[in-house]
């Protein structure tokens, strides 16, 4: 319980701090030294699910499931705080675009964001989950308007709107779920609990099911970003300090695939006597295809670095919640695995991109060039980081994409053209643009910036690790999930 | 322990070897000498480690596996190697050898230019690596593995030196069609692995997917490795990519990385398939054929070495899959010893052009270095310039336009013998297609002693066309040490070609159950003495004797009474270089006759007449490809208008849809 | 049953949400922000009513929170809130009509037969009387998202978002009697702090484009980044 | 005695071809001059010419390699070699072994390799020609020489001459349509091959009409002489080939002294009456201009698939 406390809260109580603290300097490291405790708790929680297994106590449950995510979630936190600490200071100090007012506002919510992102992945509550999602939102969307630019305003409008009216649609369904719940559940007893509605998800009426899946489905899908309900996205990304884009692709998406998931889970069981048993795995497939096409498509003929690579986050969204619905052992663990390694690789190529922005000065892309020969580092970080979300082994991409088209290939062998012909595509687009950013003479001009690779050197190399053997206890976290999700599992 | 047992152990030895390579390599962005010192040294070892593990494998027809503790929990990596994957690990090593000691010489000009050697030898490193992973692999995802990894570490190769736009450009067509490929057989294996129920290519091997998924399986494998192999209409990387490369790693590109796909082809196709069909043989014959005859004429109208020499490659795999398809179509009509044969000819024909291939390109590489161009309308006169790697390209040519006693020769030799077996058939079709694809590969033959006298004459004989010619220097003694490598090994290819088929055959006898008889070591009869023989060394002996008398009696009798005077100038003004024919000259006629086969554009100004010849299939496939792909991005685009309220819509009408689907 | 055989309470109950689906229409058509404003407060009392009755009929206790709680927020706090910014704005006699009222209207009446139809499975084996009434909550939330799409002016997509959110909790009050009280807390609390933000924003807004049409946030279009440059940053 | 009569036979033969081969060309330019009602050049003028050719002094171009020096020695023994796989007057010899036709092929390719490279070496614009035409010649010719064995080898299921003369001896004879179209196309490749009318003409002295002394004219001396020397053999190889495919009759089956005996005056015969038929060919066409060599080439090629094709289709389907 201590490790939840220490995991979650702790970031909660930085909220205030950092609110209050004046000098954005120090502001800085504790936003830092808070982010390490946060993951020393989430570590000791991971410790403590590994050895006792699933803990549910207190209106909290860590499973399998979201154990890693949790992991996941706190480490990227730190290793973004590594590198918005100097990235910020430099916006700061440098480029003066963001104020002292700014700044407290930027590392209050940077904590609170994280505190949402865990909360929602940590409760068991429905509900809880809910209000942690649409505070994720509210925590960021101040932080997407940091800049105070016209197009800044404008991106964080239609992310705020657009998700809010998600959120209010998944609220609704979330309310369908509790009305389902009710008639089964006993009075007094917690319908909203995920726990007990996994418990009784068979009785639970499918007509009510469906609804509110679908329900659901919109609403947290706005947020994973699944077409046509992207748009927020890109603009989200591509205005917002680096650091925000960082998180928001790596731990948002994610939280938010995760809730989808969990409904799916309620709902399969709901549905698995009625006339439509796959229903939700079909809707989530349908979607995650429309997404990936879309996306793949979209890589092509971009502007704005920051737009491209948020692109490729949609697409990488397409393809986990498409493995989520194919369904299977093998898709969802390729899926999870997904959902790890797209983290990793995702945050560590935006903080490159926000080396990459400061060294030329600019987010076009045709204005980026000869990274390689201003700061070799960069380059090589943007140019590996690129490969592997291409999915070039041995990063752990190409792994989970290995498999998730080896189960397709079982499953749907009919589809696997589409997936492979949006790889091609996708690979097409990002190189295109990202080869000639890295390669080629250095404009005149054009100098190194102090960088801190280190979370990119980190990010890659767990990355890689992940591609070339998978350590046993993540593998058995993952056959764990698996089998939570799915029923059987792998090993 | 025997001998034998040694094979796997070699073989790993050889990977760890080219991974240390790579992991030295960093030294020399600090320290220039480390690449020579350690990095290409280790490379040798590599190759020193393939070789003997090759020779064991077709020796002692080993087949040996083992398990690593990497890879997926229930999918570790497993390696193994057997006779099939001995005769790929000979070519590795016989190529990379050279290019270890050629390395450094080459690799120093770079020294002190801005390109980090650092990267080019992690790179190298990496890519051989890849390239032994490939070949040891066992189970499909390690195969992917290795093989994208080979990818991507030549992908950083090409772009070495990336100032050149042209270079860039190479390198991302480069790499896009190395990741369809990669894609491709990925599915190829998915297909494979549903069949079978399990990544390891041993329950590939033992499952038999039904003929419709088989199938496909094979056209999935062929489109993947054909890429890579340079098959047309896939090929238009490969003419890009290895002019780009460093010229060593062009020739560890063009003589290896090719053959490498090769093996993969035959290890799906003839290993992991099983059944064989001559619906296969077929596509393999006429796919192969059209490769060879389109990469000859191609590289007839090249002027750049390099591209020349990548053309050439195009119409050397083409000749080896028709070799393949005559293999195959055998084997499916119950004829498993002539499948053997044939099979044999797609091999040594693969062998001598990793042996040729690479010292053409390490010859390009001497003469980029020593003249400063590839452009062979720059070139001229080199074999008095740089005579020691003049005679030893002289020979590669040779051995590419396939004039006995030289082992190009032979290979063609034998795959002519598999294809007059053509009448032992009983399918009509069969029996005609076989003869036009002997006739395809005769009309190639012919072609490619034009290209290769026109790309010999044109750079080393005649008089230098140019200023940096004119100073070209002889390169060193590394250089040349790695290309005597090279034509010892050719040496032995063309003059002993009966204990190597003898080696050759094991991986014959596993793949189609039989070896062809008499491979004895003087004289080649691969199916009957009575049928066809041939024997190089009686015939390298006679020439020889003849040429020798021949100097011996026509020695002139008062001192050496050969008089120097200029040539004859038809009594005008003295003949000058510019006189001379251009390499587009030469291949004029060719141009006129073949028009078709080109995308000509011909500027003709006061004083010059200019021509271009390019390839249709960008013009027919790859450039309405890519503006489709911007087509479909515009609309994308368009979707993503910006207005937010449209954006609402968006939602509130998928809710709605959904809504009503489920209801 | 019939409707005479109800209780008065769930009669009363039936009454006050189809006012309140009436003032989502009206909120739909009132094209001036300031009596828009007006109208969502009834909306946001009608709801806080309906709770509060059938908390009287089925006497639970969480039901007269909520009530209490949709009363202070959406028919005292966020009208307030929305009325000073109005006023800083200057935008109170700003009117913001549809384009195309008819069709609107049509298309409301569309979405009202459509909520009928999906909420009628749903809504079947629920045996209270009020169980219509999650049509009707659906309807609202739908006609809010409507709101959203066919308004222009920020202000009003604000308040077709807060419609949205009472239809929410109509439904909630109406199907389930009501959210556990912390998710009750967390939901109310998200909307407020959403509703500050949105002031925030407006101000933002405001002095970035000086004008509420949201329209006209329409620069970090993908065609805009395809072509020209976005204007250099401050 | 059997033995060591068929030993020598076997060496004679290359040397009996290498001996005979200026007579032929001799033979052919006496004809032609007879046919134009001229005396003409006495047979042995090609000796002669040789004989001169060899006591002069060798002049090399300033410009010119050493491969330039080497190329007559390499031509030389090549085309010998080739003409030493053709059975003369045996097919039973020790040494048909070798007598593999792909390989005979590929030897001509040898020589002909060399002989371009020569040609290009001095740097000249008449070499230059030389050699560029000299290689669209056979980028067609070799194919379809090529192409001409194919049929018969499918036939008579061997590349080996001997072997093949043997089969067509052996069997009863057959007029089979593929070998007529194989014989002309044969016919055609060999004039074009031996740079005869009206693909080149030997007698030119025009350089620009030159493809095969175009290539020469920077040779003079010895040199020149094993030039000159090596095509006269070609000549006499392809009229060989064409005996030794077509009409063997007369070629001894067995190693017995009478036979071989026999055979010699039966061949001088066959070839006296193709030298005849080339010089008759010879007057009555005109030399084409090199831009239509390749039709004429085209045609031989399609002859000889069409041979190959009328055997696939018309015999061995039998």
């Amino acid at each position: 319980m201590m490790w939840i406390v220490l995991a979650v809260f702790t970031p909660l109580l930085g909220v205030p701090l950092l609110a209050l603290l004046p000098r954005a300097r120090v502001a800085g490291w504790v936003n830092l030294g808070l982010s390490a405790l946060s993951l020393a708790g989430a570590l000791g929680l991971a410790a403590q699910v590994l050895m006792h297994g699933t803990l549910a106590a207190h209106g909290f449950r860590v499973d399998a499931f979201n154990v890693y995510l949790v992991v996941l979630t706190a480490f990227v936190g730190l290793t973004t705080a590594v590198f918005s600490r100097p990235y910020m200071h430099y916006v700061h100090a440098e480029e003066k675009r963001v104020g002292a007012r700014g700044m407290r506002l930027y590392h209050s919510m940077y904590q609170g964001f994280l505190f949402t992102m865990l909360l929602a992945l940590t409760t068991d509550n429905l509900g809880i989950l809910w209000v942690a999602v649409e505070g994720a939102t509210l925590a960021t969307v101040l932080l997407v308007s940091l800049y105070r630019t016209p197009a800044a305003i404008e991106a964080a409008w239609k992310y705020f709107i657009l998700c809010g009216v998600g959120i209010a649609q998944a609220l609704f369904g979330t309310v369908a779920l509790y009305f389902a719940a009710q008639h089964v559940l006993p009075a007094g007893a917690n319908g909203l609990s995920w726990s007990t509605l996994y418990a009784i998800a068979p009785q639970l009426e499918p007509r009510v099911m469906v609804v509110a899946f679908v329900f659901l489905l919109v609403g947290y899908g706005t947020k994973v970003g699944l077409v046509p309900l992207h748009s927020w996205l890109p603009d989200a990304h591509s205005e917002g300090p680096t650091p925000m884009s960082a998180v928001l692709s790596g731990l948002l998406l994610n939280v938010a695939l995760y809730a989808v998931v969990r409904m799916k889970m309620l709902t399969d069981a709901a549905l698995a006597s009625s006339a439509t048993p796959g229903l939700a795995g079909h809707l989530l497939m349908g979607f995650g295809l429309l997404t990936f096409l879309t996306a793949v498509i979209s890589l092509h003929r971009r502007r704005d670095i920051k737009r491209l690579f948020s692109y490729s986050s949609i697409e990488h969204m397409g393809l986990m919640s498409f493995g989520f619905g194919v369904g299977g052992p093998l898709a969802t663990f390729a899926a999870l695995l997904h959902m790890l390694v797209h983290a990793l690789t995702k945050s560590s190529i935006f903080v490159t991109v926000g080396h990459a922005t400061h060294i030329a000065r600019t987010q076009r892309i045709e204005r980026i060039r000869g990274l390689i020969r201003t700061q070799p580092a960069v380059g090589w970080g943007l140019l590996l980081g690129v490969a592997a979300i291409a999915g070039f082994p041995p990063f752990g991409i190409f792994t989970s994409e290995f498999l998730l088209l080896a189960a397709t290939m079982q499953a749907w062998p009919w589809l696997t053209p589409l997936l492979v012909l949006g790889l091609v595509v996708a690979c097409a687009g990002l190189f295109r643009s990202a080869q000639p950013m890295v390669f080629g003479a250095a404009p005149p001009g054009q100098y190194p910036v102090r960088a801190n690779m280190l979370p990119v050197a980190l990010h890659l190399a767990l990355v890689l690790l992940l591609g070339i053997a998978i350590p046993a206890a993540l593998a058995h976290w993952l056959d764990q999930a698996t089998r939570l999700i799915t029923g059987s599992g792998l090993l | 322990m025997s001998a034998a047992a040694l094979t796997l152990p070699l073989a790993e030895a050889a990977v760890l070897a080219a991974l240390a390579s790579a992991a030295v390599s960093p030294l020399a962005a600090r320290w220039p000498r480390a690449l020579s010192l350690l990095a290409f040294p280790l490379l040798g070892l590599a190759a020193v480690c393939a070789l003997a593990a090759g020779t064991l494998a077709l020796g002692f027809d080993v087949a040996q596996g083992a398990v690593l503790p990497l890879g997926l929990p229930w999918l570790p990596w497993q390696l193994s190697v057997d006779p099939l994957a001995g005769v790929f690990l000979l070519m590795l090593g016989a190529v990379l050898l050279p290019v270890s000691v050629y390395g450094p010489g080459y690799a120093r000009e770079f020294r002190n230019g801005r390109d980090s050697l650092a990267t080019l030898g992690v790179s190298t490193g990496l890519f051989v690596a890849g390239m032994l992973g490939v070949l040891l692999a066992a189970d499909a995802y390690l195969f992917m593995v290795a093989w994208e990894l080979m990818s991507l570490a030549s992908y950083f190769l090409v772009c070495f030196q990336h100032e050149h736009a042209d270079h860039r450009r190479a390198a991302f067509v480069y790499l896009l069609l190395a990741h369809v490929a990669g894609l491709l057989i990925l599915l190829a294996f998915g297909v494979l692995a549903a069949a079978g129920g399990g990544f390891s290519f041993a329950a590939m091997r033992a499952a038999h997917p039904d003929a419709l998924w088989a199938a496909i399986a094979f056209a999935l494998a062929l489109a993947g490795f054909g890429a890579k192999a340079g098959l047309v209409p896939l090929h238009v990387w490969l003419p890009e990519a290895h002019p780009a490369a460093p010229s060593h790693i062009s020739a560890l590109m063009s003589a290896v990385m090719l053959k490498v796909a090769l093996y993969g082809f035959l290890r799906v196709t003839f290993d992991l398939l099983g059944v064989p069909q001559w619906g296969y043989g077929v596509t393999l014959v006429v796919v192969g054929s059209a490769s060879a005859v389109l990469g000859v004429l191609l590289a007839l109208q090249q002027s750049d070495l390099k591209r020349l020499l990548a053309y050439s490659s195009i119409e050397n795999l083409g000749i080896v899959f028709l070799a393949l398809g005559l293999a195959q179509i055998f084997q499916a009509a119950g004829h498993p010893a002539l499948a053997a044969l044939a099979l044999l000819a797609a091999l040594y024909q693969a062998l001598n052009h990793a042996l040729l291939k690479g010292l053409l390109f390490l010859g390009a590489g001497a003469v980029l270095h020593g003249a400063h161009t590839r452009s062979l309308d720059r070139l001229g006169g080199l074999l008095r310039r740089m005579p020691r790697t003049g005679w030893m390209f002289l020979i590669g040519c040779l051995g590419m336009a396939a004039v006995p006693p030289l082992n190009g020769f032979v290979s063609e030799w034998l795959t002519f013998q598999a294809a007059l077996q053509a009448w032992r058939l009983h399918d009509g079709l069969l029996r005609i297609l076989v003869p036009l694809a002997a006739a395809a590969l005769a009309l190639t033959a012919a072609l490619a002693a034009t290209v290769f006298v026109r790309a010999y004459g044109i750079a080393f004989l005649g008089r230098a066309r140019s200023r940096s010619t004119r100073h070209a220097h002889e390169v060193g003694g590394g250089m040349l040490a790695g290309q005597a490598l090279l034509v010892a090994g050719i040496a032995v290819a063309a003059l002993l070609p009966g204990p190597l088929l003898g080696l050759l055959g094991r991986a014959a006898l596993q793949l189609t159950g039989s070896a062809p008889a008499g491979t004895g070591w003087l004289w080649l009869t691969p199916l009957d003495p009575a049928t066809s023989s041939y024997a190089p060394l009686p015939i390298l002996a006679v020439l020889l004797a003849v040429g020798a008398l021949g100097v011996l009696l026509l020695r002139p009798r008062q001192g050496a009474a050969v008089r120097r005077a200029d040539p004859w100038d038809c009594g005008y003004a003295p003949p000058t270089p510019r006189m001379q024919y251009s390499a587009a000259g030469f291949a004029q006629p060719q141009r006129r006759v073949f028009a078709p086969a080109y995308a000509l554009r011909e500027t003709t100004a006061a004083d010059r007449h200019e021509v271009e010849v390019g390839d249709r299939t960008w013009v027919w496939l790859y450039r309405p490809l890519g503006m489709l792909a911007d087509r479909a991005a515009d609309l994308a685009r368009r979707a993503q208008a910006g207005h937010v309220r449209r954006y609402l819509a968006w939602s509130l009408i998928t809710l709605l849809v959904l809504l009503w689907i489920v209801s | 049953m019939s409707l005479a055989a109800l209780p008065l309470l769930d009669q009363a109950v039936l009454v006050l949400a189809a006012m309140a689906l009436f003032s989502a229409f009206a909120l739909l058509a009132q094209s001036r922000l300031l009596a828009a404003i007006h109208v969502f407060a009834w909306q946001g009392l009608l709801v806080a009513a309906v709770a509060a009755l059938m908390g009287a009929a089925s006497g639970d206790v969480n039901l007269y929170v909520s009530a209490a709680i949709t009363l202070a927020l959406k028919v005292l706090l966020i009208p307030w809130m929305l009325h000073r910014l109005l006023r800083r704005l200057a935008l109170e006699r700003q009117a913001d009509p549809l384009a195309h009222p008819a069709l609107t209207l049509l298309a409301a009446a569309a979405i009202v037969v459509f909520a009928d139809w999906v909420a009628a499975p749903v809504a079947q084996f629920e045996h209270s009387a009020t169980r219509n009434v999650i049509a009707i909550s659906l309807a609202v939330v739908l006609l809010g998202l409507l709101m959203m799409v066919v308004r222009r002016q920020a202000l009003a997509q604000v308040l077709g978002f807060m419609a949205m959110e009472n239809g929410l909790l109509l439904a909630a009050v109406a199907s389930t009697h009501g959210m556990p009280l912390v998710v009750e807390l967390g939901v109310a609390f998200d909307v407020l702090v959403a509703m500050v933000l949105f002031g925030v924003f407006f101000l933002q807004i405001k002095d970035s484009i000086d004008s509420l049409d949201v329209d006209r946030l329409s620069q970090l279009s993908a065609s805009i980044e395809q072509d020209e440059e976005p204007e250099p940053r401050p | 005695m059997d033995r060591f009569l068929s030993l020598a036979a076997a060496l004679l033969q290359p040397l009996l071809l290498l001996a005979a081969a200026p007579l032929l060309a001799g033979l052919v330019r006496r004809i032609k001059a007879r046919l134009q009602n001229r005396r003409g050049a006495p047979l042995l003028t090609p000796y002669r010419d040789l004989r001169k050719l060899f006591g002069k002094e060798a002049v090399v171009a300033r410009t010119a390699s050493p491969l330039f020096r080497a190329a007559p020695y390499v031509v030389f023994a090549a085309t010998l070699l080739a003409a030493a796989a053709l059975p003369v007057f045996s097919t039973v010899l020790p040494g048909a072994r070798i007598a593999d036709a792909i390989a005979l092929i590929g030897l001509l390719g040898l020589a002909r390799f060399m002989l371009v490279l020569a040609g290009l070496d001095a740097g000249t614009p008449f070499g230059g020609m030389g050699a560029a035409r000299e290689m669209l010649v056979t980028s067609f010719a070799e194919p379809a020489l090529l192409l001409v064995i194919f049929t018969l080898a499918m036939t008579t299921h061997t590349t080996n001459l001997a072997g093949m003369a043997d089969a067509t001896l052996g069997g009863t004879t057959v007029l089979r349509p593929s070998y007529l179209f194989a014989l002309a196309a044969l016919l055609m490749v060999g004039v074009a091959e031996c740079g005869r009318i009206p693909v080149d003409n030997p007698a030119t002295h025009l350089e620009l009409t030159m493809i095969h002394e175009g290539m020469l004219l920077e040779y003079s001396g010895r040199h020149l002489a094993l030039m000159d020397w090596a095509a006269q053999l070609k000549l006499l190889l392809f009229a060989m080939l064409t005996v030794d495919l077509f009409l063997p009759w007369g070629l001894a089956t067995r190693a017995d002294p009478l036979a071989l005996l026999l055979a010699l005056p039966l061949l001088a015969l066959k070839l006296a009456l193709l030298a005849a038929l080339l010089a008759v060919s010879e007057t009555v066409l005109a030399k084409m201009r090199v831009f239509r060599v390749p039709g004429y080439l085209t045609l031989a090629f399609l002859l000889a698939l069409l041979g190959l094709l009328s055997h696939v289709i018309l015999e061995a389907a039998l």
